[in-house]
């Protein structure tokens, strides 16, 4: 703070410290209601969590190291995959791009002073950490074993703290709505004076895209939750074949919010992306209609084929077509997507910093982990892969590759913008090529053995899977390698002085122009868009723009000033 | 202040529409329970009484009614009619719940639980338990729902009587009547769906 | 290429699991093609547009309505081809021909019970004939089950309150492993099973004398086996209670009377005739009510039986 | 309060509330004394209409979706979603065949766990105790 005071020489603290200087002390973040703050807290969250994700898949790689018992029993394997699972879905990937850098980076892209709602938004966080601290009891009473999709009949007949767990999801869930809504009511609300809808930046649409599902799924996702604690407590009867109900119906209620939630896990990813290609390629977005309407469309669509998880379930042939027919129409949207971030490199002029070569690891894994998605997508190979570990490499190239690589993109983009300061650039690289190898050694091998019969959520196996688990196993180390470096030079350039100019990569979207860091209130008055920023021409002075890692983020003014004089 | 009170009726908007899919979400499992089991769904609606449904039906429509009175009243700045009308609206939704209690208990003592729980002597359509699962659920989840309404709408009174109030700023009286009406917009479907089965 | 398809796939022993992996390498080769083609693209364009100084001006491009066109349309096109083709497949695996044999299928935590058309029961092995229809009628009887046949190509959910179906004409002699692909609790990982897939010479040999597994059990045993499996236990305790048939337990050598009042002495003629012609005979205080077993139970299972009664002193 | 707002629409006062108050209320009664008539399977079809009608008034009058296009076009998004929803289970949940094994004799009891009800053997659906087929 007090170098903040005398950079600006301005007796007004409140007004032009940054705003992780002002106010101090642990309790002024926890009553905050600084979109910037709520999101850093929720980045700290959801890394935590993460990490304990992350060790509980450690445990799992190791266990199938060699068929039947390795290190623990089948119970403790169960509970292992399942709290695996649900921590890595509820806790980290559904908050981790929108919770955390979306509430960082949507206001000041937007050139707004906050969202919406700042106090719902701080009621968000605390809904939270309320769903972790009832899992984080769950885990500690013991665990669940029902798998994260908590299928019935068996997850209202096992024992353990399944209702609890599922309170929990049901609590997230809340978050992840009032998230959603302060969103869309941020988007359609505060956007900068001149700002129409083609001049928001691809990252808002992606969160526009995103909240429209998180306001649309997950209250189904609630009333699933109610009515399978209500199967358990008093046996209504709805889901138990026993009573006269129907199991599969569950799958039904279950997979009308999940299956959506796999657009809230990817959408912000690609929102992200669209961001880093254009500011690394010094290219306006190819196609930028194209890429938003594409994030809408597979928001919509998502909705419409969610039973393609149920193909084998005892669905009816006729529903099997029809949800079939329809999941192949995502793959359309999401084509559009990676060839117009291809072709926005095309002619561009590309550095390839860290974010940038995140993004380029994104468009290589979601590739192969979308057209995989093909594979159970068509009804007769999805008879034979369903449930295997085809599935499971399926998923975590979507969602680990894709999700989290475009998270570590979003991180290393914005971290400058967070803290003021600059990560250590060689080990960047070394650690995204860790990930890269490390995530494809972890995770090939899961193609060969689901289509070689390999089903998941195995304990035990037959030897001859064996020596691809063990592959699997290696890549997995790699990978933890990879992400414990990242987390180590990470944490290490916190300690640096705060040195990174307001827009180290050039970027040409409003954030930029805000300080590194911001001040409380974003920007100096309120920031005017005369061009959208995707209509700017090519010549515009932020392609020029040096790196200077060195100087303190420059006054609001002389930005401004630099900007429009050269433009004009 | 525009901004915000647009923003804050968008953003109450967008929370009705979540409630309309967690309520919607039970009205699809009823759906589907009552097309499987229809004669069991029949013979246990007999046991709602359709004069207190349809009492409580009345009941809440004078509600809305009285609240958007409420609100109009807000938004003309007649201080002194918000209040009275914010009362009566408390006072119907309070009858509701009476009713309510009055329903329930008859159903408790007849053994008319939901799920494992029930215990009625006499049926002779087998299942009909599962339609008190659903009547329970469905009108608990709404009645948790009155319930948080006349807790909300007791704070606006409140406020109402501080002076909060005026044709300047209304938004949060507005956006109460808002959920305030949805809260009888569902129990427009519930009323049929339970008590008018036939 | 083809030990790149063996490799990724296990031997198809199906009749239509051919077209399952034609349909699956289509697609293996089309990711293949698209991660090399992006990635092609990507490294072209870092190496040829890479920045060399922050001067660098970029030309202004904002789209392109014919290039948007062509990655929409190829991949439609694409997709469609993938979803007809699934779904061809699909169908034919979905309605079992009228002549298939049909064996009831019973999963439960943590064993599968397959039931014959004649009513024997295995657990864990099914026997199958080679290139006839077999059509599996499945249910549970816990929580939900998956019958997963990777040679096959083929997997059905088992489903508590609720038959759900699935066929196949198996085409190579052998054995085929069989998972549980549902998740189902402690013992899911373990839930295997194994279908004998048998030459027509093999299948005779194993409808008239059950499985190996049978054929080479004592006789005691089988009878135990028998009472359990067959539905004898219904009806005859082994504790000396009276149910809805006198116990077995001791009856060994002891004469019974009957309803036309003659005395008959349990012995390995008597007990046959009681399974194959019950009411031929009926003892006193008990109503004829025991069904015939008359082909249902194979001669060596009748020895069993005797055997087992004789065991029971 | 937003200026334009009141200008562009007038404030819609007691006397239409009230009108609509005795819409409802009048709906309410046809909607009990419908449920005593026959109308074979459109029964509740009847009764859903009725309900659709009171709540459109509600909605229109009470919540003033009548002026309030943008947010009427939320309210009715999420009702598509919703109908989506119980159209695309249907689908599946309306298409199924029953299969049964063709040596089944007694078909499949309803409800064999449900309180009041003879437990049975899930398998067959027979009831325990009766003699295996
Ligand atoms: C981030 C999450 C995410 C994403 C984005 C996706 C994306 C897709 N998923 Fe995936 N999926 C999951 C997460 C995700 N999935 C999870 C978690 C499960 C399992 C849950 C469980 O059971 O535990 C699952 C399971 C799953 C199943 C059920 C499998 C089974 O259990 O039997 C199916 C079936 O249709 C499916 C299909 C698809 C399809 C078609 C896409 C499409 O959206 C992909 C579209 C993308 C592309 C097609 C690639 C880009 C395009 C090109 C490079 C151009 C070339 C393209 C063509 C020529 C077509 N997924
Ligand atoms: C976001 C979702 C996500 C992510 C990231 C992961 C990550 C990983 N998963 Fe997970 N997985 C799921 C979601 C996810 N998984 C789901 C939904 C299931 C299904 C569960 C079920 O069946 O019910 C599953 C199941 C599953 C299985 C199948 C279990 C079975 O069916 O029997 C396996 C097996 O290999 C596995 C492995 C891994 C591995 C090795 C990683 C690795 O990528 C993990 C690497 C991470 C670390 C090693 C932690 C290091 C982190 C830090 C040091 C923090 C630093 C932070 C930053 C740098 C930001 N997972
Ligand atoms: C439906 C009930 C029922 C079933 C199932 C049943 N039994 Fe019986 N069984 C009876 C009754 C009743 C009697 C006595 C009347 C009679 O002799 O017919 C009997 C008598 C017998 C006797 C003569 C016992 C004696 O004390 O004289 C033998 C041996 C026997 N059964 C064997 C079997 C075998 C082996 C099976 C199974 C493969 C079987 N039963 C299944 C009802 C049954
Ligand atoms: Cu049975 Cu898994
Ligand atoms: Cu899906």
């Amino acid at each position: 703070m007090a170098e903040a005071l005398t950079t600006h020489g301005n007796a007004n603290a409140a007004e032009h410290a940054d705003y992780l200087d002002y106010p101090k002390g642990l309790l002024s973040w926890l009553t905050t209601v600084d979109h910037k703050r709520i999101g850093l807290m929720y980045m700290w969250s959801v890394m935590f969590f993460f990490f304990v994700g992350g060790m509980f898949a450690l445990l799992i790689r190791i266990e199938l190291l060699s068929p039947k018992h390795t290190i623990m029993t089948a119970e403790v394997y169960n509970r292992v995959f399942t709290l695996h699972g649900a921590i890595m879905t509820f806790l980290v990937i559904i908050p981790a791009i929108p919770a955390a850098l979306g509430n960082f980076a949507l206001p000041l892209l937007i050139g707004a002073k906050d969202v919406a709602f700042p106090r719902l938004n701080l009621t968000s966080l605390y809904v939270y950490w309320a769903g972790a601290v009832m899992a984080v009891v769950v885990l500690v009473m013991g665990g669940v074993d029902t798998g994260w999709t908590f299928y019935t009949p068996y997850s209202t007949t096992t024992g353990g703290g399944v209702t609890l767990m599922v309170m929990a999801a049901f609590v997230l869930g809340f978050s992840s709505i009032f998230t959603g809504v302060n969103f869309i009511a941020t988007i359609h609300k505060l956007r900068a004076p001149g700002m129409g809808w083609f001049e928001l930046p691809l990252f808002a649409w992606g969160m526009y895209s995103t909240a429209l599902i998180q306001i649309l799924a997950t209250p189904v996702l609630g009333i699933t939750l109610l009515l399978l604690v209500m199967e358990r407590v008093l046996g209504v009867g709805i889901f138990d074949p026993q009573l006269g109900g129907d199991p599969v119906l569950f799958q039904h209620f279950f997979w009308f919010y999940s299956h959506p939630a796999v657009y809230i896990m990817i959408l912000p990813a690609m929102a992200v992306i669209s961001e880093v290609i254009p500011t690394f390629s010094k290219k306006t977005i190819f196609g930028y209609k194209a890429i938003a309407f594409s994030s809408v469309a597979i928001a919509l669509l998502g909705f419409l084929v969610w039973a393609h998880h149920m193909f084998v379930a005892g669905m009816s042939l006729f529903a099997g077509a029809i949800f079939s027919f329809l999941t192949f129409f995502i793959a359309i949207p999401s084509a559009i997507k990676v060839f117009n971030w291809i072709a926005t490199m095309w002619r561009g002029s590309i550095s390839l910093d860290a974010p940038m070569q995140y993004a380029i690891s994104f468009l290589l894994i979601f590739t192969i982990g979308g057209l995989t998605g093909l594979f159970l997508a068509a009804l007769s190979t999805d008879v034979h892969l369903h449930d295997t570990y085809f599935v499971v490499s399926h998923f975590h190239y979507v969602m680990a590759g894709s999700n989290l690589i475009a998270l570590l993109a979003g991180i290393h983009y914005w971290w400058p913008k967070m803290f003021g300061r600059m990560y250590n650039e060689t080990l960047a690289s070394i650690g995204c090529v860790l990930v890269f190898l490390g995530f494809n050694a972890t995770f090939l091998p899961q193609f060969v053995l689901g289509s070689r019969g390999m089903p998941r959520r195995y304990y035990n196996y037959l030897p001859e899977f064996q020596s691809l688990h063990v592959a699997s196993t290696i890549g997995s180390w790699l990978l933890a390698a990879g992400l414990f470096l990242i987390l180590a030079y990470l944490l290490a350039s916190l300690r640096k002085p705060k040195t990174a100019v307001a827009n180290p990569w050039g970027g040409r979207t409003l954030e930029w122009e805000a300080m590194s860091p911001p001040t409380m209130h974003n920007f100096d008055g309120q920031p005017v868009l005369k061009h959208g920023p995707m209509t700017i021409a090519p010549t515009a002075p932020w392609w020029a723009w040096k790196k200077r890692h060195t100087e303190r983020g420059r006054d609001l003014r002389d930005v401004s000033n630099e900007y429009s004089d050269t433009y004009h | 202040m525009g901004q915000q009170f647009d923003a804050a009726k968008i953003g109450m908007w967008l929370f009705l529409v979540t409630e309309v899919l967690l309520f919607g979400g039970l009205f699809v499992g009823y759906g589907i329970m009552h097309a499987r089991h229809p004669e069991a769904f029949l013979a246990a609606h007999h046991h709602l009484d359709k004069t207190m449904g349809a009492i409580n039906t009345v009941v809440l429509l004078i509600s809305s009614f009285t609240m958007v009175l409420a609100v109009w009243a807000a938004q003309t700045s007649k201080r002194n009619l918000c209040i009275l009308f914010l009362l009566i609206t408390l006072l119907c939704a309070g009858v509701f719940m009476g009713v309510k209690y009055n329903e329930y208990s008859h159903k408790f003592h007849e053994g008319l639980l939901p799920g494992k729980y029930y215990s009625h002597q006499g049926d002779t359509v087998p299942g009909q338990f599962m339609f008190f699962s659903f009547y329970f659920m469905m009108t608990g989840l709404h009645g948790i729902h009155v319930l948080l309404g006349m807790i909300v709408i007791a704070w606006i009174l409140f406020r109402t009587i501080r002076g909060d109030f005026s044709s300047e700023y209304y938004s949060p009286v507005d956006i109460t009547g808002l959920y305030w009406h949805l809260v009888d917009l569902i129990w427009i479907y519930v009323f049929p769906l339970m008590y008018l089965i036939s | 290429m083809n030990w790149f398809q063996n490799w990724m796939l296990p031997k198809a022993a199906a009749t239509h699991a051919g077209d399952v992996d034609g349909l699956y390498m289509f697609i293996v080769y089309l990711t293949i093609f698209f991660f090399f083609f992006n990635g092609a693209l990507i490294f072209y364009a870092a190496r040829k547009w890479k920045r060399r100084s922050d001067k660098e001006v970029t030309p202004h491009i904002t789209h392109d309505t014919r290039l948007e066109l062509i990655w929409s349309i190829i991949p439609l096109i694409v997709v469609m081809l993938i979803f007809f083709w699934g779904f061809k497949g699909y169908v034919k695996a979905w309605v079992a021909p009228n002549d298939s044999i049909e064996i009831v299928v019973t999963g439960k935590k943590w064993v599968w019970q397959f039931e014959y058309p004649d009513g024997t029961r295995t657990l864990n092995d099914l026997h199958v004939p080679l290139n006839k229809p077999v059509k599996l009628v499945m249910n549970s009887e816990d929580v939900i089950h998956s019958f997963y046949v990777p040679g096959f190509r083929l997997k059905r959910d088992v489903i508590p309150g609720r038959y759900t179906e699935m066929w196949f004409t198996a085409t190579e002699p052998g054995v085929q492993q069989v998972f549980c692909a549902e998740y189902c609790g402690k013992g899911h990982s373990d839930m295997l099973a194994r279908i004998f897939v048998d030459t027509p010479e093999q299948y005779e040999v194993f409808l008239r004398e059950g499985d190996e597994q049978v054929r080479k059990m004592p006789l005691k045993d089988l009878g135990k086996l028998v009472y359990e499996n067959k539905g004898c236990a219904t009806c005859h305790s082994l504790d000396g209670t009276k149910g809805q048939g006198p116990t077995w337990k001791g009856i060994w050598g002891n004469v019974h009377k009957g309803t036309d009042g003659k005395d008959y002495p349990v012995d390995a003629n008597y007990i046959r005739q009681s399974i194959l012609m019950p009411q031929a005979m009926v003892v006193q205080g008990y109503e004829p009510i025991m069904p015939t077993f008359q082909g249902l139970l194979r001669e060596r299972e009748i020895l069993g039986v005797v055997e087992y009664i004789k065991s029971l002193q | 309060m937003e200026h334009t707002a009141e200008h562009t629409h007038p404030v819609t006062g007691p006397v239409t509330y009230a009108k609509v108050l005795g819409a409802l209320l009048v709906l309410t009664v046809v909607t009990v004394y419908a449920s005593y008539l026959d109308f074979g399977s459109m029964n509740t079809v009847v009764a859903l209409l009725i309900a659709s009608v009171k709540a459109s008034l509600v909605a229109l009058f009470f919540m003033h979706l009548r002026h309030d296009k943008f947010n009427a076009v939320i309210f009715l998004g999420g009702l598509l979603f919703l109908a989506i929803f119980m159209i695309w289970t249907l689908f599946d949940i309306g298409t199924r065949v029953t299969v049964l094994p063709s040596n089944l004799k007694t078909p499949v009891q309803e409800f064999p766990g449900a309180p009041l009800n003879k437990p049975v053997r899930p398998q067959t659906g027979q009831p325990l105790g009766a003699p295996a087929p």
